[in-house]
């Protein structure tokens, strides 16, 4: 199984040790992690195979996601494999394509450009890309752009005559400056600032004043990987506090024959299950029938939003003092949730897509 | 739902053609209201010519009970089958033509422990809808101790001689049959005494009281055994105990697993009804932030359910029986519909406090839910004990 | 302490076991209950000494409701003693001194009919009173207008030509019709509708085009009183379920030895200690600083209505089966607290008040 | 407020023209966090000029400590009185002079079962901000189970033998002296055989280590006795320990119970501080109905805790002792303040997953609300056995 190999290789490559020795070190990325991931195939999971890719689908991607979700491994895996490659993979030209074998082989990581408030909401992108002969000059600020301090190549969301366009462009182009910032997750998220950059019709993905066409089925996968993410997390730190709830042993017996929190902890383990099924779902949508599964990605990733809130808070109250100890790795997996609980969308939002595709 | 293989795109066509030639238009209206449900049995009466036709051409066919094995009522069809069954039964809207606890809860146990003799009896009449069985199990003051059996059958050589008290017994005073626990060894521990008897509700001495409920339904009964006669023996091979006698407990254990499993397709759980939130939205409250946060979050919730729900169902016909972790789906899905029927009640306001409105008794019926069958905190123990391996 | 000695009466003269009985008999009043309780000057509780009343204020008026919450006593309290006697207080003319005398003695008794939909939402009032000579003319229907099927007087809030006017109507004035109602808390409400009924200048209660100076004060009086009786309500529920955890055995111990139970009730007990004090302060920003009572009066009403589904939930659900049959009252208990939380405005409705009041 | 009495608008008065001339305006700022608190003791550096003097003129009018008798430092205010003192504190915006354990623990403690002599030579450095104090309660390992102290005390004739380790020693490393509590007697049953000791820190093989939290700060330590020798006298009269000999436990007791009453002015708890709504619309995420109705609940819920706060405060100053049942403040406020900084977070969305933002580390701190001081588990055992009498 995926799962298993997945699982066996972070425990041992990427476990929460290695997210806190990056953070202690400064760092907010590990490139030869990502060498291996790639070596792996993880890079190229969406990749097709005629671009050197593995093409594993959107559920395989996301069972990788739940496991770095386990186990808090900090990659550029969602802005890359799954976000960048689910847009270039939709465009059949040969500049995708190299770009495609790129993200598969490594060497290309991509960051999302789309965010320049405080919540996610790609439609009211500011950020100009004004027509400039043949091409464009992009100017304006965007935010929160994850992995944005070490990507070498950018999706930018840019708001042109009629609409908005995305455009795919090199990192270091004239004009970008970045700031880099570490979250509280200890991973990076940037403030980019476009000063006239230059774009010509090359870097347009897909069409002029038409992004979501080609945004919206990005965003959805990378949504869906998010929320398979949050659900592993929420595994990782119910599996922690189960355990603690195991040995740990209080007024002379293990805290987990005290009732109040044996139901806690079926409670928490019922919200789980609940939740699998929804990224279970997700992934079944993207890999079967893209066209309907808004509604299906918007469903796991508020489930897993909320799941994720409840594991991490009843995984600290459970370890009592000791889980608000930096020493010990609950607060890691707290902080991660928080993080998760906002990027490409938060629970307000994505209960709001859901109402409406419902119908209310 | 995707594509079906060969064999199964053969299946649908056929079940498609069955029903389209066999399901009278009038059970064609999706109605599942209590009013609705065919229950069957020796008193019952159709409530239209259209549910008795129905129910006959199923039985005929097999699909009352499209699982059960043909020789014993059913049609025999695997999980595959019965979820394309299932399908094209909702695709034209049809009523299920007969519900009842002999096909929900005796029948799998006759299936499971019954000898060949015993299902060839009991369930046949089942599939026809002839026989309408009540379950005895819970007695006053037990309450979720299901094993502190206190009803007593003594042993009289041909025959028990049965006294005591059962609570709970949903629609006993419509049954024709009982199937009860019974303490058979007064001297053996707890749970080794008992033993699971098939009672004909016209014996002598046995005597049913409904019990009124705050909802104004009276759908479960006190049901009283005073020196009633059982025979040990129903026919060559038909002992009236399924498994062992003093074994009753082994049966009754399958059968609430095997009742968190099936509850799956109850009305006591969210997650396949309506959308909560189209629902109140034709009430017109829902720029409420309250409440339509509250309703959004559980529109969300039932969803999720739903999925999980399915999923449950592909795992255990899958041969990976999820047993106590089904308990999950019995916590859950009840806890989720008092919500709904909750959220139901503050969409609608002033209109649903009148009692001939109708959405009141619902509502109050859904408190139930975590209670019968099981309550949520004793499918919460289920959890923590043996799914999560927490200590006694 | 008044709330001895009403708990006193209460328990002797109108328990659970009363309401039962009234609604088996198919009765939602009794006159010889109202006259009681007038005789020892509640139905006076807010009239002036002046027109023959006790005039305790609001904070004592509030204890009474509550005390009618524990035992769930059907009377015309809130209709007739605290909302029509807020209203009448503030008018200084003989009609008002004659209707608050008549108050006083249990003879008059109110209903308050201001509602057409439903929802509470006094301003969305439609019922028209059109000019017709010195007087008007009253068209239209309201609804939910609670003991409106008994009592002798309406309140009726009607839109004029330039806003709301509040009447003062015999109930038995030509053109009015009345449905009487048994709602599911066996209390009574009717649908009325008015066809041309006459009104007279006399009729007006304050000023015409002015409602709300006259009616917000007593709306007021009516949900803090409402809410003390919520408020009352989950205590007596709450004791009744802290009474079976005591005496009901399970598996060989007490229910209430169960430590998931035991969080559970001390949880629910919290929650009751915090509307609680929610309540005092209602009463007592009524009585003393009754211009900025409104954030009170909402804040008690929108936690009383929580806390009461609250308590009557876990009161069934602790209770078991028995907690589902009829027999037993605790089923009484849900079903006002499902009246209570809709009427004079529900959770949403009185969180909406706060929301503005403090700014947000 | 309404209208004081006669004596109390004259002391109001007074205290009005105390203040405006005593406060410097530097110290009118309304500060309330970390940085702003002077905690006093042999190390402290005074922030600034005026943080001094403030300190310095309250001691001298004994505000520092308002209720605590005037032969010990404070001024001796009633209820009434000190109530009063706060409101006009508050209305100038007036920071707290002084704020430490000696104040909130040890104070309470003398006063109530320390000998006169005691109080004489411990309290006054307290109310003048010259000794700085710690607690030393929980042990590794304890958790909630605080009457399991393994730190023992031996028998020297004139002094104990103090070895082993206490966690959670809140700023032990900045403290002068430590309360601890400490095993003298191994051979008595675990309540019987502590002692409520107060240390020197200075002493020889007295050490601390702090412990990093995951909000980033520090303010915890572990705290290392290894062969410390506490003399049994600290003068005459003056014993090293408050209470009897292995009578800790009833000093430990009354200051858990004082502690969760006096914990009502604690910043751990929600319900008087600023509007939730108003901090979170000034974000600008209040259209979103999930986010507006969570922040309208939870500003209905502070608002009524603070309510509640005020009521038990005035019943306890009325003689009507909350005892246990203020285990209800600290759980209630604890798990708002929680649900207070997740909503902070949520409405400012990225903006506060930096860093450098500051809203994280409080977001983070309040997790420890609920564990630190007993945990609302423990709350909720002690509501429930002790107030409720639910049975052990």
């Amino acid at each position: 199984m995926l799962a298993d190999a997945a699982r066996g290789f972070l425990d041992e490559a990427a476990p929460v040790a290695h997210l806190r020795a990056q953070r202690d070190a400064g760092q907010t990325h590990d490139p030869e992690l990502w060498k291996q991931m790639a070596e792996m195939g993880w890079a190229g999971v969406l990749v097709p195979e005629a671009a050197g890719g593995a093409d594993m689908g959107f559920a395989a991607a996301n069972v990788l996601a739940e496991e770095m979700g386990r186990s808090l491994t900090a990659s550029p895996f969602l802005s890359t494999a799954v976000i960048a490659a689910t847009a270039l993979r939709q465009i059949s030209d040969e500049r995708a394509r190299t770009a495609l074998a790129a993200i598969a082989g490594g060497a290309r990581t991509y960051a999302l450009a789309i965010d320049e408030g405080s919540k996610h909401a790609p439609e009211a992108s500011a950020l100009r890309a004004e027509r400039d002969g043949n091409g464009f000059r992009l100017s304006g600020e965007k935010r929160f752009v994850v992995d944005g301090g070490f990507a070498n190549h950018l999706l930018v969301l840019a708001r042109t005559d009629a609409g908005l366009t995305l455009f795919d462009i090199p990192a270091d182009r004239a004009g970008i400056a970045r700031t880099a910032q570490a979250m509280i997750d200890s991973r990076d998220a940037a403030r980019i600032t476009f000063d006239g950059v230059e774009a010509t019709g090359d870097n347009v993905l897909g069409q002029v004043d038409d992004a979501m066409t080609v945004l919206a089925p990005a965003l959805h996968a990378g949504q869906a990987a998010l929320a398979a993410e949050m659900s592993g997390l929420a595994a990782g730190a119910f599996g922690m506090t189960l355990a603690y709830l195991k040995e740990r042993t209080q007024f002379g017996v293990p805290i987990g024959s005290f009732q109040a929190l044996q139901h806690r902890a079926a409670h928490l383990w019922s919200d789980c299950e609940v939740t699998a099924s929804a990224i279970l779902n997700a992934g079944r949508m993207l890999d079967g029938d893209p066209d309907n599964a808004a509604l299906a990605v918007s469903l796991a990733k508020a489930r897993a939003t909320q799941t994720a809130q409840l594991a991490v808070q009843e995984g600290v109250q459970m370890h009592g003092g000791i889980g608000m100890t930096d020493e010990f790795d609950m607060g890691f997996y707290m902080k991660r949730a928080r993080v998760g609980a906002e990027w490409l969308g938060d629970y307000g939002y994505h209960a709001g897509v859901v109402a409406r595709l419902r119908g209310f | 739902m995707g594509q079906d293989s060969g064999d199964l795109a053969l299946f649908r066509a056929d079940i498609r053609a069955w029903l389209d030639e066999n399901c009278p238009q009038d059970m064609r209206d999706g109605a599942v209201g209590e009013d609705s449900i065919c229950w069957g049995g020796k008193n019952w009466n159709f409530t239209s010519e259209a549910q008795e036709i129905w129910l006959h051409r199923c039985a005929t066919a097999g699909y009352s009970v499209p699982t059960w094995p043909v020789e014993y009522g059913g049609a025999g069809l695997n999980r595959d089958q019965e979820k394309i069954f299932h399908e094209e039964m909702a695709r034209i809207n049809a009523r299920l033509p007969l519900q009842s606890f002999g096909i929900w809860m005796l029948g799998p146990a006759l299936l499971q422990f019954g000898t060949h003799a015993q299902k060839l009896h009991f369930l046949p009449p089942i599939a026809r809808g002839e026989i309408r069985w009540c379950q005895g199990y819970s007695e006053p003051g037990a309450g979720s101790d299901l094993a502190s059996v206190q009803t007593k059958a003594e042993d009289k050589g041909d025959h028990w001689l049965v006294n005591g008290q059962k609570i709970w017994t949903s629609y006993a005073n419509k049954a024709d049959w009982i199937f009860a626990l019974l303490r058979t060894d007064r001297d053996a521990p707890k749970h080794k005494g008992i033993s699971f008897v098939l009672i004909d509700m016209r014996s002598e001495g046995a005597s049913t009281r409904p019990i009124g409920l705050i909802s104004g339904a009276s759908p479960f009964c006190e049901t009283f055994f005073d020196n009633v006669k059982v025979p040990k023996s129903y026919g060559e091979d038909i002992p009236s105990q399924v498994g062992e006698i003093n074994r009753g407990w082994d049966v009754a254990k399958y059968l609430l697993t095997h009742e968190r499993e099936m509850i799956s397709g109850s009305a006591m759980l969210a997650g396949s009804g309506r959308s909560l939130g189209v629902i109140l939205s034709e009430s017109g409250h829902l720029d409420d932030p309250i409440l339509r946060a509250d309703v959004m979050r559980a529109e969300i919730d039932e969803l999720a359910f739903g999925l999980t729900l399915e999923r449950y169902k592909d795992q255990a016909s899958a041969g990976q029986g999820t047993g106590d972790a089904s308990a999950m789906l019995k916590y859950v899905g009840t806890e989720l519909n008092k919500r709904r029927q909750e959220l139901i009640m503050a969409g609608a306001g002033a209109d649903a406090l009148a009692w001939d409105d109708g959405r009141a008794p619902d509502w109050l019926r859904s408190k139930a839910n975590s209670i019968e069958g099981g309550t949520s905190e004793v499918m919460l123990s289920i959890l923590s004990r043996r799914v999560l391996g927490l200590p006694g």
